[in-house]
Order: structure tokens, then C-alpha cells, then sequence
């Protein structure tokens, strides 16, 4: 075991750090305010100018086109949080679209899409999910139905963020209706300003309609090229495969800094005179809470490793979102105990703490427990492909 | 030997269920909660005409005269209903509190409860919790200082208040002086806010009432457990036929082994805490020596239970109920807020370990 | 809610507290001590004179012939508890095959057996489970082939206590082999002296080969008259069931007592000269689990109320076991916990605390939560039978 | 950055582990349960030849110099086939202890150690726990008192004694005056005693050792905490398997939703644990003044996993998990009773707050 990073990335370290102390991004603006899309456009330029972003990407691409380095990668993200920068784009364009035309993508579609999504200048949503397909995805039954070249596509999907300031989706859609239902899907690219397509806002729990919004999106007879096609048509499940397993890595939270914040909201909050770090029974389930955190950081240490050294990580690596996702409620919970009375407080009202951090981490943390595939797929997954253990037998027919 | 709730208790459950389904179905609900506060006056009303703002008053006062295991089946049919009123403040602890003192205005009080006249307001988190330099003090019938966390004062007539284990007041709440701030939690349905009072004229003070405060608590703390065993009662109950009707893989969810289990240890766990509450309301009015610990014990349980129930009845739902539109947040959030609102399940524990003396272990 | 007895039976509650205390009964000895058979009897016959064992069952099976009244059974078991008095039987004849007997013996079986199965003189053991055969127990293959007027019986039982000191045995047996698996159990009666019959102790984790003990039973070609079937051939499966609701009703331990256990352990165990009682973490937890058994006394308080309504219980009726087997165990845990590294300490070990009561329990526990249908069992049948979800579906044949 | 066992490290597991499981196969573990000691001398000078036993040791004793990180993937190997072994006192602490302390005779002791020809028993328990009146004081080259929960004492050559936090003892195990009784534990394949000195002539005593003593706990509890990891994979391993085997209503249980997610719960707790623990052992050569913080979260984690561990793969395998036979039960115990040996998880988390100055908050 070495945990240094050597030399070499030491310098690149500094090479980003100093990057980051010289150029003032912009800050957590609201996506929604004007003129902030330029700033955008020109902030993630500047990284890929400098290979911080879109840094593996190739240059005809519009990328920096380096060598993959997952040091490199690990030591950007440090740096990044460190300096509480965003990296700018948090869309599924660029963590999903993009590796997937990468991939599956033809050369068409990689020279037009890939450079402007990195860039900013175009914004993607995610049209998976419907209300009637949601563990189950590969149910879903949003149609698309040939018309000469094209396709017209009809349908519904549902927590699909962003829509409502995206100007593309990439969608799966129901190509061919007889075929077995996961071999008759196809991936499909369109622009939100297709005629017929209608974005609702769907409000949930945390009753947030801010950046983490998501919203139902309605298509009736969208026309769409047949060229827009990701990959082969009807290969859209094992296509999508690729993408979801890029959000099953993108859902892990690192606990750290949120343990650092209840240790701090702990040593403040007192009732009756004294602060809840001296209560030994909170003290006791901050401890726990801290050796659970501790051992999912080493975990994602020892998954990162594991990459760069090209190994399998085996069970190991399908239990990080089960494990964080729990983690990370109980964090919250334990933070809006010591808050007692008070922890319920919400929607920026007085003495609220941390400015209703933790209530909407509590939401955010049951979302994702249930989103991405549920808790219960989770264990499915775990237990069948990390154990071996077998699938439920396929039911008699009734 | 009979352990259970009466052929009576079971119709005022039944009349009140159907009255609020009829009445404040959660589509009522939805709408309260654009109102700066949702306790709906007419929904007030209707309780009183149900005879159940006066459950716990004497019969002279216009009351019914029954007991709390009474008043808890109504706050248990309220959770249920995720009901937005002052029911808890104005039916259980005001008059738990007023009932047995001495005062010319409280019989006056105690028929408007009854009627439906006169709404309350309470500020007692003090008693258990301070924080953020709140107290009171009440110095030649005048009162100033600062409540946290009061209960339905938008809209109540009188507030009453507790400074300290042993002094209760009551003021006028459009006396001079009075400072409110609505304190928006999750909670939708329930109105709770910061109360000052700069020398505020009190309308009656009670000195030496320590009795009736600690009744008015574990009278509260019984009622608001039975309010969350209905709302977690109203969870499980929407996940089961969620589960029943819900499809995925060519398969109703809830033939889904790990769905059935999820459900089966959720009311696996209800259904023992019933039993916990009932006896706790009946140790009340019957074996009243027994309460404080079974308040504490009732609550805390409750809470605990709560937040498990809360949680797994929304992901047995997966991401729709997640969705405000699906309402099961309602419940989830009434519930999560009832976990502070009286002492959150680790202070009620150790609460209970002292009224048994086992603090005192060495 | 009316929690008084009412005087009639305060009245039966100061007889039975009069008698318990003018008799003095034959204590916890040895099951196998000489002599003990003897007392035994003369003390269960004592017991039945007075009306206070066998209470219910008609004069002529040698009852004591009074109406069913579930008080007064309420009454008696207090009372017996609260004097620490055992009474005397607690093998599988009384509480299991004398209500099958009643229920589907012939009057002949009834005669012959019932009396001296509540006297004592007789000593029943049960032959259900197999080794094949434990949460699915319909599937049990030891076979009873016909033979003129007698069965031949072959095969093995498993989980078979007081094995080793019956007399006598019901079993269920496969008396149709190509009937539905359900429909071809027979109930058998038989003398454990019949040749062909092997007895082996079963050891279990917890070590004990006490009066807790368990066996495993071989039949080789034992023979038994076909006139030993309790009811119909075929219909085993149904009169099991029968006794199968006595089991899960006699495994619901209340857990008062080991509370109060725990508690005195609790005050008079110290560490770095500080008792159990005086960390405020284990007295929270010790809190808890006060709740959790508050809790299920009312909840079979409220039980026995729905019989004495004659009130069908619901899903009420079904969580019982559930929540008390994992009660007990974790009771036992946090008495493990406060004993710290002693808490290991077994087998008569010196320092070991109260006679090594919390190993045992903690063991016992996990046995029962396994034990009568494990836990998933349970949970199969309270979100079937009590919530009416669908059962899974029947796998496809392969 | 490399996060992870070396080749090294992989190739000294799969030694350890070819070698217990051809010459200490289960059915050896349940052989040894019945001698007095547990402990099989012949099962230490294999590990000596091995070169288990001096893994902590320098080369000039003869050890192989290597780090925790090495000796904790020997005891994770030795906790998943539960050998009964004094590594964790021999080969772990008492190293760690005696390497950096000054005695003529010490270079003597670890070269035995590390061929095999010593073997240690500790007596450190008082460290962390005292009860029923045990301690020991140090006087004149001479030791007296009571030692609780002693390891290895039978057969052992000389036993370390911590008496307080910062004095060491080495005594001859047949000097006069000591006195030992085994305290049997559930778990039959680790040797515990009580110890008792009486005016006992010291081979070394060492002074200002509290820094010894806190590395010597620190590597202790690491090294517990894999040995209980391991434990904990051997029984999940047989979970899995017996449950991919067992049938039941015509279906493997294995294929069951509610077996399939208490096995996917179990390996989920365990794989971040495992990090945890490496993590822990390689910062005790790397980043010492991160280890006892640490040391005490690997410990009480894996306490805590361990006990769910066990339990439910016990239930996955029914009542046969339940039987001796089985055989099950030699982990389930291991891993109950190491819960206790070098401080229960909630006096770990104590002292984890403790090392952090989180208990001075007022």
C-alpha cells in the first residue's frame, strides 16, 4: 500500500491549484440567471484549454485529448472541492451523453455534439424513466413509431431535470413493438424544441424547484430523424447500460464533508445549556456514523485503485451506493436530532440551521435511495452478480 | 379484564374517520397549505359540533367528560387524516392544564373550548427545551421574555404559556406587546412559531402548577404518539395497496419478497406500539401514577418507529413517492416533525431512566 | 379499557395463591433425577384435583371438566409465575397433542391417552421436522409403506426434544406418496419402544445437552398399526397445522422478567469503577428495549382481550413472535455489552454472571427466531395472511 | 497512489490460507476444543516456519520486518479458518511492545518468537477494563495482584503484563507465586484466564512505556479487528453457499428475494469494512499519529457488523446454522467474544470522541 501520489502528480497537484487560485470562476450562480451562460461557456473553455475538463476527450472531438489518468482525475476532483469551485457543468450532457457517443456514437454524431455539450453551449436531459417504468426500465413504452425517414415518437417521461432549460434529450423510445421487450429499444437524440414536446415541473417532497428540479416530459407525435439513432437501432438497452453505469458511479456522495458540518452544527446547538457534542448518547452515534464514513472513503480509495490497476473489483464494487446512500440519510438524521425541536425547521424561516442544509440532505438521501434503480435492485444486483447467488425463477404463467 | 378500545371509542373513531374523509380529504389538506397558517377555523368548528374540543372538558363546561385513551383515538383518527388543527394545544393541553386550577375565567375558557369559540394557542417547549435564550418571566402579572417553537398561535384567542416547571399564564393573543413569527417546518399542516412578549399584560397566572404541567405534557405526549401511530398507520396502509397495484417485471410489487417483508416488519412494529399507546392514554385517567414514565416511553417509541415507517413506506413506493403529488409526504413530514415537538425519543429516554431513579446509578 | 379482574376472579386468584402456597411442588430438578417421575405425578395429579392443570378437558378423558374460561388461564399462569412454581410439565403431550387429540382423536385415542399424558405418567415427544425439511415442512419424506394392517416407517426426524426420555412419539409421516405433497401426511402415534427406532442427541451451538436438549430420530422399518393414525390418512398435514398454532402461541416468552434481569445486572456491574447503569449510552439502549417490552405486554394483553371479545385479531395476531424473538435477543445483547470482555464468559466458568443465563438466552433467542418457521416465514405469513399481498408467484417449470 | 494489498501481501494469504486449510481443517478446530488449551503448539512452530510468528520482527531476530498491514492479513486468515493461535498476543502485541524497549533479554525473547520456541501470554486487560477488583502493582523488581481476561496463559513461556497505563512486566510463566484459572468463554478456540501474583519476581520491568503500551493496544485491536473480518467473510462465504445448495419448496432457498438481500446486506457491510481495517493497519508504519483513532473505529465497526454478520448468516442456514454439527458456530462465537477483548465498541467510540477532544464540548 502507497498512498502517495509521487512526484509527478504532486506537480500537476500544484499545476491545478494554482490554475484555480488565478482564474476566479464563476460562483454558484442560479443556472437560470442571464448572461450566466456565457460566462459558462467561456469558464469551461478555459479549463479545456488547460486539460481540467473534458481532459481525455480527443481534440477533434473538441476535447485535450490526454491519456486517461485516473490520478489525474482523483487529484482534479481534490482540488476542485478543496477550493469549493464547481466544475460548472453538473448535467447529464457531459457525464453521460459524451461517454456514451464515445462509444456507440457515430463519427457524425461525435463531431457535431460532443465539443458544444463539453463547451456548455448545449444543454442535454435524460429521457429514461416513465411513470410506469421505474425499476423496471426496460418496460417503458414511450413509442416510436417509423414514418418514412423518421420516427414519430409518443409518449411520457418522468424525472427528467433540467428539461426545462435543456435544448436536447437524449431519450430511449420503443422501436419495435414485437420485439422481446429488451432488444426492441433504441437510443435517439432530439431537440426539446421539436413541436409536440411539453415539459411539466414535477414538484417532490423536499417541495424544491431550484437546480435539482426535475420534471415529466410529454411527447406526442415528435417527429425525429431516424439518423438521430445512437448506435444500432433496437440496441438501445445495452447502449443505455453504458450510461447507467456512469450515474451509478456519479450517485456516490463522499460523506467527509458532511460529517464536518454535524461535527460543527454538534459543538453549536445546545439546549438546555449544553451543546449536543456533550451528550455522550449523540456523541455515541456521531462516533458510529464516523467509522462508517471513514470505511466508505477507504472503499472508494481502494475502488480507484483498483482501476488503475485494471483489477475487477468484484462484489466490491456494486455495494458503494447502497452503503452511501443509507449512510448519508443517517447522517442527516442524526443531525436533526440534536436540532430537536428545531430540526424540522425548512424553507428558509428563522433560526433555521445551515440554511435548511439538513432537512433538504434528508430528502436528497431517501431520493436516492429510491432513485437509480431501488435499494431493493441494489441488493439484487449485489446478490446475483457480486454472490452468484441465483435470479428469482421466471413465474409460471398464470 | 378487558384491554382494548370500547364499542363507543370504535364509533367515535368511525364518525370522525368519516368526517374527515368527507370533510378534509387531503385535497383540503393540500389547498390549507397556501394559507399563511392551515389551522382552518371551519375545520375547528366541525370538531366542536363532533363534541370533540370539549372530549376531555366536564360536562358543565359543555364537555363530554371522557377520558384520554378518548381524546387519543380522535388525535390518532387526526394523524390519519394528517388533519391541520390546533386539536393537540387547544382539546388536550389546555384543558389538562386548566381543568384543576383555579381561576374566575376558566370556566368561561373551557365552554368556548367546548364550543368551538375559543382557540388557544400554547408555548411550552421551554419546559423541556431551551434554546436560542428563550424563557420567561413573569413579574407583577406582566410577562416578557421569548417562546420558541409555540403552537397555533396564528389565529388562537388566548395563548396560554408555561415559564418554568411550576408558573403557567394566560394572555389575550392581541394584547400589547405580542410579537409572532410563523417558524415554517416541513411540516405543512401544523403551525408553529416564535412567540415575545414585551410586558404583556397576563390575563391569569397560576403559580405552584407544576402538577398540572407535567399533566399537560404527558397528556400531550400520549396524544401527539397517537397522532403519529395514525399517520404511520395511514403510511403503511397506502404502501400496502400501493404494492398491491403497482406493476414492475410483469409483476404487481408487492408479490415481491422483499417489498412483502418491508411491509410485514412496518406493521410488525405498529401494531405492538398501539397496544403501548392505548394503555398509556388509559393509565391516565386510571392508574395515573404510571404515566409519566409511559408518556415518555409512548413518545419515544412512537418517534422511533415513526422514522423507520416514514422512510420504508416512501421507498415502497419508489420514486412516486417521492413526488409531491402523490401527498405521502404529508405523513411522512407530520411524523418527522412529531419527533421533536414534545422531546425528541432520546431526551423522553432519558427522561424515563430519571423518573425511575436510574440516573442515579453510580 | 377495564384492567381489573373484577371479584370473582380476584376471588379464583387468592385460591389458586392459597393453594401454591400450602403445597409445596416439586422444584426445577433434574428431568432425569430419581424418584422425580413419581412426585411428578402425584403433584400434576394434585393440580388437576384442584382444577388448576387440565382444567378444561372433560372428567372422563381425567380432567377436571370446567368450562374454557381464558382469565382464569390468565389467572393461574401469573400466579404460578409470580410464586416461581413450574408446573410440573412443560413437554409437547400437554400442549400439543392432548388439543389435537380433542380435536381429531377417536374417543378410544382420547380414553387411552389423554390421562396419562396431563398426569405425567406418559412423556410425548414430536416428529415433524427433517433434515430436508425445516421452513418447508410439507416436504418431509419419511414414508409409512403399508404393510397388511400395520405401516412400515423409514426415515429420520430432526429437532425431536425429550427424544431421549419419551415414551411415546406423534409424528407426521408420507403415508401417499404420489398424492400432492400436502395431502399425503398421515399423524401417527407410537411407542418409542418399537425396534427400529434410533435416538441420537443433536448438540446444538449453545453446547447444552440439559433439559433443553434436542435428538435426532432414525426409523428403520418401525412397525405401527394403521389403527395409531390420529384422524383420517392424508389429512396429517391439516391436524398438524392444528398443533402447530399451539407451538407458535407457547414460543411467545414475555420478556418482563429478563428486564428486570437485565436491570439488576445492569446496576451491579462495573467497569473502571462506573456500573452499566451510569453510561448514559447503555441506559438509552436500556431504555429502549424498557419501551419495546412495554410494548408487547400490552400488545398480548390486548391479545388476550380479542379472545375473550372472540374478536378476530387481524394482522395483530400474527406479529407476535416476530417482535418477541428479536426482543429477547437483543435484550441479551446489551446484557452481553455491559458485561464487557466478561460477557463471553460460559460453562460454568468462574465470574461468569447469573449462571450464564445471558449466553444462553442470547443463544436461545436466535434459536427461536429461527425456530417454529424462521423469521422470513413469519414475514411471509404476516404480510400475506394479515395484510393480503399477493403470494410469489409459482416459478415456471425449468 | 496504490490503495490495496501488494502481490506480496496476496501471496502470503493464499499461503496462510493453503496452509490452515489443509493442516487445520475445521474438524482439527473441533478436535482441540476438547484439550484444556485450546492453543496446539504444533499449530504455532508451523506458523513459525512460515514466518508468521516474527512477522513484526526485525531481521536480526530472525522476523521477517514486515508492517500491520502484513500481520493483519494473517489474522484475517487466521480468523476465517478460527485457528486457535496466541498470534494476536505473541506475534502482535507482544512485539510491538518489547521491539522498541531496552532490556538485555529482549533481543533473546524475540528471536523466539520469531522460530517459534517462545510463546507469550498477555495480561493487558486492565488497560481498558477493571473488574472485580483486579490490578496490578510493580515493586522491587516484584508483581502482585489480579489479572482478569489473560490470553494464552497455558503453555505460554513468559507473559507481558501491562500494570497500569504505563508500566510493563515480563514474568516467567512458572515463577512462583503466579496462579491462573481458565475462564472458559463461548468461544473454544481462544485460551482466556485469570491470572494471580503473589510477590512475583520480574524477568524486566519497564518504566514510562505508556507509548509501548498504547502501540501495542493499537496494533492489538487492529489485528482483532481482521481476525473478526475474517470471521466474518468465512461465514458469509458459507451463508452463500449453503444457501445456493439448500432447497426448499422446490427452490433453492438461494433464489428467495429475502435470502438473496440479508446475504446482499452482509457483504455490503463487510467490503468497506475490509478497507477500514487495512486502511487502519497500514497508517500504524505509515501515519502513526493517525492510528489510534483509527484503531478504535476498525474495531468497534467491525464489532457492530460482526454481530449482525453472525447473526444472520446463522439464520440463513436455519436450524441447522444452529447446530453444533454445523459447525457455524466456532465463527459466530469468535466473533462474539473478540466484540469484548480489547474494549466493547461503546468504550471504543468513547475513546474515539476522547482522542478527538470531542468529550471536553460543554
Amino acid at each position: 500500500m502507497d498512498l502517495s501520489y509521487g512526484q509527478k502528480y504532486e506537480e500537476f497537484r500544484m499545476e491545478v491549484r494554482s490554475f484555480l487560485e488565478e482564474n476566479k470562476p464563476l460562483q454558484s450562480e442560479s443556472p437560470l440567471s442571464s448572461g450566466r451562460r456565457q460566462r459558462l461557456v467561456e469558464w469551461l473553455s478555459l479549463q479545456i484549454e488547460h486539460g481540467y475538463w473534458a481532459r481525455t476527450i480527443p481534440k477533434k472531438y473538441g476535447g485535450y485529448g490526454a491519456e486517461p489518468d485516473l490520478l489525474e482525475t482523483v487529484i482534479m476532483d481534490e482540488e476542485f472541492n478543496r477550493a469549493g469551485i464547481p466544475r460548472g457543468m453538473s448535467s447529464q450532457g457531459p457525464s453521460m451523453l459524451v461517454p456514451t457517443l464515445l462509444e456507440h456514437g457515430s463519427e457524425e454524431q461525435r463531431l457535431r455534439w460532443i465539443s458544444p455539450t463539453m463547451r456548455g453551449e448545449i444543454t442535454w436531459c435524460q429521457g429514461y424513466s416513465e411513470p410506469g417504468s421505474g425499476s423496471d426500465l426496460a418496460s417503458l413504452q414511450t413509442s416510436a413509431k417509423e414514418d418514412g425517414d423518421d420516427f414519430l415518437i409518443s409518449g411520457q417521461k418522468i424525472w427528467t431535470s433540467t428539461a426545462d432549460r435543456s435544448q436536447m434529450i437524449f431519450i430511449l423510445v420503443r422501436t419495435e413493438p414485437d420485439a422481446p421487450k429488451h432488444s426492441g429499444i433504441s437510443y435517439i437524440l432530439l431537440p426539446m424544441d421539436t413541436p409536440g414536446i411539453e415539459v411539466q415541473p414535477l414538484r417532490t417532497m423536499s417541495g424544491d424547484l431550484g437546480e435539482n428540479s426535475f420534471n415529466q416530459v410529454f411527447f406526442t407525435d415528435v417527429r425525429v430523424p431516424q439518423v438521430n439513432v445512437v448506435g444500432k437501432r433496437g440496441e438501445g438497452w445495452r447502449i443505455a447500460n453504458t450510461t447507467l453505469k456512469h450515474e451509478r458511479n456519479s450517485l456516490n456522495a463522499n460523506s467527509e464533508g458532511t460529517m464536518i458540518k454535524l461535527m460543527r452544527l454538534m459543538e453549536r446547538e445546545t439546549c438546555n445549556g449544553v451543546s449536543a457534542m456533550a451528550s455522550p448518547v449523540f456523541r455515541d452515534r456521531l462516533m458510529q456514523l464516523q467509522a462508517r464514513s471513514m470505511a466508505m472513503k477507504f472503499h472508494a480509495m481502494r475502488m480507484v485503485t483498483c482501476s488503475l490497476r485494471d483489477e475487477a473489483p468484484g462484489v466490491a464494487g456494486l455495494v458503494t451506493k447502497l452503503r452511501n446512500c443509507q449512510l448519508n440519510f443517517d447522517i442527516s438524521s442524526l443531525a436533526i436530532d440534536v436540532m430537536g425541536e428545531l430540526g424540522a425547521l425548512y424553507d428558509h424561516t428563522p433560526y433555521e440551521r445551515d440554511l435548511g442544509y439538513w432537512q433538504a440532505h434528508s430528502f436528497f438521501s431517501l431520493g436516492l435511495i429510491i432513485g437509480g434503480g431501488t435499494a431493493q435492485i441494489q441488493k439484487n444486483i449485489i446478490s446475483e452478480r457480486g454472490l452468484g447467488m441465483p435470479r428469482e425463477p421466471k413465474p409460471a404463467k398464470a | 379484564m378487558d384491554f382494548g378500545i370500547s364499542e363507543d371509542q370504535i364509533l367515535l373513531e368511525e364518525t370522525l374517520r368519516s368526517f374527515l374523509s368527507d370533510r378534509v380529504p387531503i385535497e383540503r389538506v393540500r389547498e390549507l397549505r397556501h394559507e399563511d397558517c392551515p389551522n382552518d377555523p371551519e375545520i375547528w368548528q366541525s370538531l366542536a359540533e363532533l363534541g370533540m374540543t370539549g372530549i376531555l372538558l366536564p360536562e358543565q363546561s359543555g364537555g363530554s367528560d371522557l377520558g384520554l385513551l378518548d381524546a387519543c383515538i380522535a388525535a390518532q383518527s387526526l394523524g390519519h387524516a394528517v388533519t391541520p388543527t390546533p386539536f393537540l394545544g387547544s382539546a388536550v393541553m389546555v384543558p389538562t392544564a386548566l381543568k384543576n386550577l383555579d381561576h374566575p375565567e376558566i370556566g368561561t375558557w373551557l365552554s368556548g373550548i367546548a364550543s368551538g369559540e375559543l382557540r388557544f394557542g400554547v408555548a411550552i417547549t421551554e419546559t423541556f427545551s431551551v434554546r436560542e435564550g428563550a424563557g420567561l418571566t413573569i413579574s407583577g402579572g406582566k410577562i416578557s421574555g421569548k417562546a420558541m417553537m409555540s403552537w397555533d398561535i396564528c389565529g388562537a384567542d388566548f395563548i396560554l404559556i408555561a415559564s418554568g416547571q411550576d408558573r403557567l399564564a394566560v394572555v389575550r393573543s392581541d394584547a400589547e406587546g405580542i410579537g409572532q413569527t410563523r417558524l415554517a417546518t416541513t411540516d405543512e399542516t401544523r403551525c408553529t412559531s416564535e412567540l415575545t412578549l414585551e410586558n404583556v399584560e397576563c390575563a391569569a397566572t397560576f403559580e405552584n402548577a407544576s402538577e398540572s404541567i407535567s399533566r399537560m405534557l404527558d397528556a400531550g405526549r400520549i396524544a401527539l404518539a397517537a397522532d403519529c401511530l395514525g399517520a404511520c398507520e395511514a403510511m403503511i396502509e397506502q404502501a400496502v395497496a400501493y404494492a398491491k397495484e403497482r406493476k414492475q417485471f410483469e409483476r404487481v410489487i408487492g408479490s415481491f419478497q422483499a417489498v412483502k417483508h418491508m411491509c410485514a416488519e412496518m406493521i410488525s412494529e405498529l401494531e405492538p406500539a398501539r397496544a403501548l399507546v392505548w394503555y398509556a392514554a388509559h393509565s391516565f385517567d386510571a392508574v395515573p401514577n404510571e404515566t409519566p414514565l409511559l408518556a415518555c416511553h409512548a413518545l419515544s417509541h412512537v418517534s422511533e418507529i415513526g422514522r423507520e415507517i416514514a422512510s420504508v413506506s416512501t421507498q415502497v413506493h419508489g420514486g412516486i413517492g417521492w413526488t409531491d403529488e402523490q401527498n405521502l409526504h404529508f405523513w411522512f413530514k407530520r411524523i418527522g416533525v412529531a419527533r421533536g415537538l414534545l422531546g425528541g425519543p432520546q431526551w423522553l429516554r432519558e427522561r424515563a431512566a430519571t423518573l425511575q431513579g436510574l440516573d442515579k446509578a453510580s
